[in-house]
């Protein structure tokens, strides 16, 4: 579902490119990001490639500092041993690394996301009947729990950003107000949602995702129907400057790569 | 000191229709050799476990081998769903799949407790979400320093703990390099172990970074690209066609099971297998 | 990313007075050098930490820096005693000394769940001993499966960690080889980190089997020989005279601060004192 | 303290070269043993190059299945490392492979030993006010808990065999008559003592230590005089085998490389 959108310049992009470049914006030099395969692990060699030269990457394989050429198929290409600065065990990479506090920044995705950011990878239905049984929560609790905060990019519309989840696989801001930090989870969670139409991001107080950000061409209502709760917009909305001519250049030279 | 043997013998000796079996492998070095054998030999009610039951497992399930599956994520990495494992889980066929289901933290914690000899490692996690009211074998421990509650886990110990690495030696000690996954982790907290090994060398290659002694190994059989369609770190590639030809294979069940008569039950080895699969035969 | 700097300003900026230190190194690798440096420097009411407090312990605590000893194994391997551990524990010289006592078991539990961020460890083990009666952090834990009692410690996160290493990378990566020992728990489980290392390469010796990243490192300091008397697997041997003559030196106090003076107080650095300890000196 | 036995045969021996031997003699081809530095160090390299040439050393320094070529002089030695099938941490040799019931035979020694095999490295006198501190328990709490049995070197004189520990820093059979089982450890505990007068073992029901042999040239009384309590003997008491010519034939060239 690529969409292509005219920009008032000559430079065109497809949302998952807007969205990829976002995620690689807020991204800074020496940041520690645990990333997936994707949009996540295609942003991060992208910040490592423009303006954050010295993001570490790691890898829930245990592939720590990783420099792939080419965005890898799999979390645990070749690749990403041969470039690692170091090669640990899954058992210590999720203990020392994750939950040792050492991660700034985990990037997550999901099948369902609620009103605090809270995910759902598990099932769509009921738990023991699922209507789509999903693959699962993998490392994404832990990722949720532990690392200093997370950025989550998922495409926006009513069945992933629905108002009830069907099952609670990762913690984001739990029930809001705060109620995150009684759960005894290290991070301070979700900084914000990516989607294909804007950004949201969590209310400095209650933490209920609000949108902050219309991607260029996206209108308010595109969000708003694309959400399934009655979705809060910031009273300073603002537009995501679009993709630069060297961004898009360096993307797409990743891509291709 | 472990047995030289054949894969076929291994499995016969070592797997048991109702064990407790672990297969490990961390996107590199996934012993699929052994599981087609699993399969090829018939065994009946095996409880899997696996953090990431991907292809192999799919096989194993669509093939009834597995009456319950203890796991952490289910998928077709870089593809998408596992069709014979949502089919068993979904609507019970070829029978109902009972599961058992973890986080890839959780899930490292109770191999890292079972191959310590403890009956529970503890984590931070899993508190707020739906896992522990779903899963028995997640709890919560409460730190007799600070009074703080933490999540709790039990040990995982598999009646058999199955790898693949790409050396062994003529002593049979095991030498892998590359990803190292949790198959350190899954031999040791097993009874009894397989590994099947690329080939046997007189020294190891320098690369070898995970040595297991040959005295905590059952049993070694020697399987060339025994891990494909996953890859062996300085052996050979992932083969990405197969994942993706995969999902088209496994989507309906006839087509499964015709896949699996004519690959497993209609061949002696896996290296037949091989040999029937195009963009492999000629490697 | 770590700073390249003197081993006198690492211990400057990042080890202060009152703070809890880690200085490992099971055997190998000891961090002889930092501990000198922290002496050189008069710190005071440190809370030492380490599992065999061999001579650089003696070293420190003689010259009064602790006031307190976390430990599972004080002795001179291999020759006896440590005199100067045991007159501050005996009588108080040159003041009194207050002990947290383990075993190896505990204290390397201790580190991993403090590189885990975890407020406490599990084992098998204390029960039935008296270690508990006097030490604190030693409780017990439930297992909320078996309802098994196992032994629960807390966790260990000193101020500064510190370990000697035998390379550093240009980028400021760490890589070691040979006995292991605790080094890379000790330091993941410190506030901050201070490595020696023998030198700088521009890429790491084919047999480095433990890399710590230069982000979890706060200072690295150029310290040829910075292990002696202990050893640095591929640079240079275990001093075997100089553990045997230090139960000479150390066995009286006079003999042993006229040593302190000498080889530390009136030296500018480690450089030196090895250069006045004859059988070192022609290396 | 090195005495010169003369016996029947032109073969003279030490105690420690007795005792040595007779540790050695424990030892099963494919054993795998935990070893300290010295005597059980040196019975174990000496098993290895006689009857037992695949038993399996394991150095609580990391270093799993090491072949030195000469007694280290500390388990720390780089000929451990370098000669050893795999080198682990520290926390991984307590772990997964002492504690995870992969030891069959722990040696140990001690300033102290009770009737039921408990040990005492950590003080003479009292805690808080030691006459002698000694440097404690090290490794020795987890090797006395977990390795399947322990073997204990130890010269026997009422310093050393006493009636009551000033501390108990490892377990052996703690009260006897089975009660070290409700402690939860492992293992089955210490199966022999090895002194420089005899050997002792536990007696099957009670647990206590019972003097089964004495050494060539050793008397009952000298037994009775080093030992602190009312040391029980067997009534199938016997005379340990002297050395043999090619036992010290190899024990020797051992201590001499």
């Amino acid at each position: 579902m690529v969409t292509q959108l005219d920009f008032d310049t000559d430079l065109t992009f497809t949302a998952d490119e807007m969205m990829t470049i976002v995620a690689s914006r807020e991204l800074s030099d020496g940041d520690v990001v645990f990333v997936g395969i994707g949009i996540p692990s295609t942003a991060a060699n992208l910040a490592r490639r423009t303006h954050a030269p010295n993001v570490v990457l790691v890898y829930e394989s245990g592939t720590i500092g990783t420099k792939p050429t080419r965005p890898p198929l799999s979390i645990g290409d070749g690749e990403l041993a041969e470039t690692a600065d170091a090669v640990v065990s899954v058992s210590e990479i999720f203990s020392y690394w994750l939950q040792g506090g050492r991660i700034d920044i985990g990037f997550l995705g999901a099948a369902q996301l609620d009103r605090w950011g809270n995910l759902n990878t598990t099932v769509v239905g009921d738990y023991d009947h699922p209507t789509v049984r999903l693959p699962g929560a993998g490392g994404a609790p832990e990722i949720a729990f532990n690392a200093r905060k997370t950025m989550i990019v998922l495409r926006q519309n009513p069945r992933a950003f629905v108002d009830r989840l069907d099952f609670i696989s990762s913690v984001g801001h739990y029930e809001g107000h705060g109620s995150r930090r009684a759960l005894g989870a290290a991070g301070s969670g979700p900084s914000i949602i990516i989607t294909d139409i804007g950004v949201l991001r969590p209310d400095v107080t209650t933490h209920e995702l609000v949108l902050v950000s219309l991607h260029p061409g996206r209108t308010i209502d595109e969000a708003l129907n694309g959400t399934g709760w009655a979705l809060r917009v910031s009273d300073e909305l603002t537009t995501t400057e679009p993709p630069t001519a060297s961004e898009l250049a360096a993307l797409r030279e990743l891509s291709s790569s | 000191m472990p047995t030289i043997t054949t894969l076929h013998d291994a499995v016969a000796e070592h797997v048991h229709d109702g064990d407790t079996v672990a297969l490990e492998g961390f996107t590199h070095l996934i012993p699929v050799a052994a599981g087609h054998e699993i399969i090829r030999q018939r065994r009946r009610d095996l409880r899997l476990v696996r953090m990431t039951p991907d292809i192999v497992y799919d096989q194993m399930i669509g093939a009834g081998a597995a009456t319950s599956l203890v796991f952490s994520w289910g998928g077709n990495p870089g593809v998408g769903s596992l069709h014979r494992f949502r089919e068993a889980i979904e609507k019970g066929y070829p029978h109902p799949l009972s599961i058992e289901e973890h986080s890839h933290g959780g899930m490292a914690v109770r191999y890292s407790a079972g191959a310590s000899g403890l009956p529970f490692g503890v984590l931070r996690g899993y508190t707020g979400t739906d896992l522990p009211r779903y899963t028995d074998s997640i709890s919560t421990v409460q730190c007799p320093f600070t009074g703080e509650s933490l999540a709790a886990v039990s040990a995982l110990n598999p009646d058999v703990g199955i790898i693949h690495a790409q050396q062994a030696d003529r002593d049979g000690n095991i030498g892998l390099w590359g990803i190292q996954g949790v198959q350190k982790e899954a031999v040791l907290a097993s009874r009894r172990s397989i590994v099947t090994v690329e080939e046997v060398v007189d020294t190891f290659d320098s690369r070898v970074r995970v040595v297991l002694p040959s005295w905590v190994i059952s049993a070694i059989a020697v399987v060339p690209r025994g891990a494909h369609p996953s890859y062996a770190h300085g052996y050979y590639e992932r083969d990405n066609v197969y994942y993706r030809e995969w999902d088209e294979i496994s989507r309906d069940h006839d087509r499964f099971n015709e896949w699996l008569e004519q690959h497993v039950y209609d061949t002696e080895d896996f290296a037949q297998h091989l040999a029937m699969t195009p963009h492999v035969a000629g490697v």
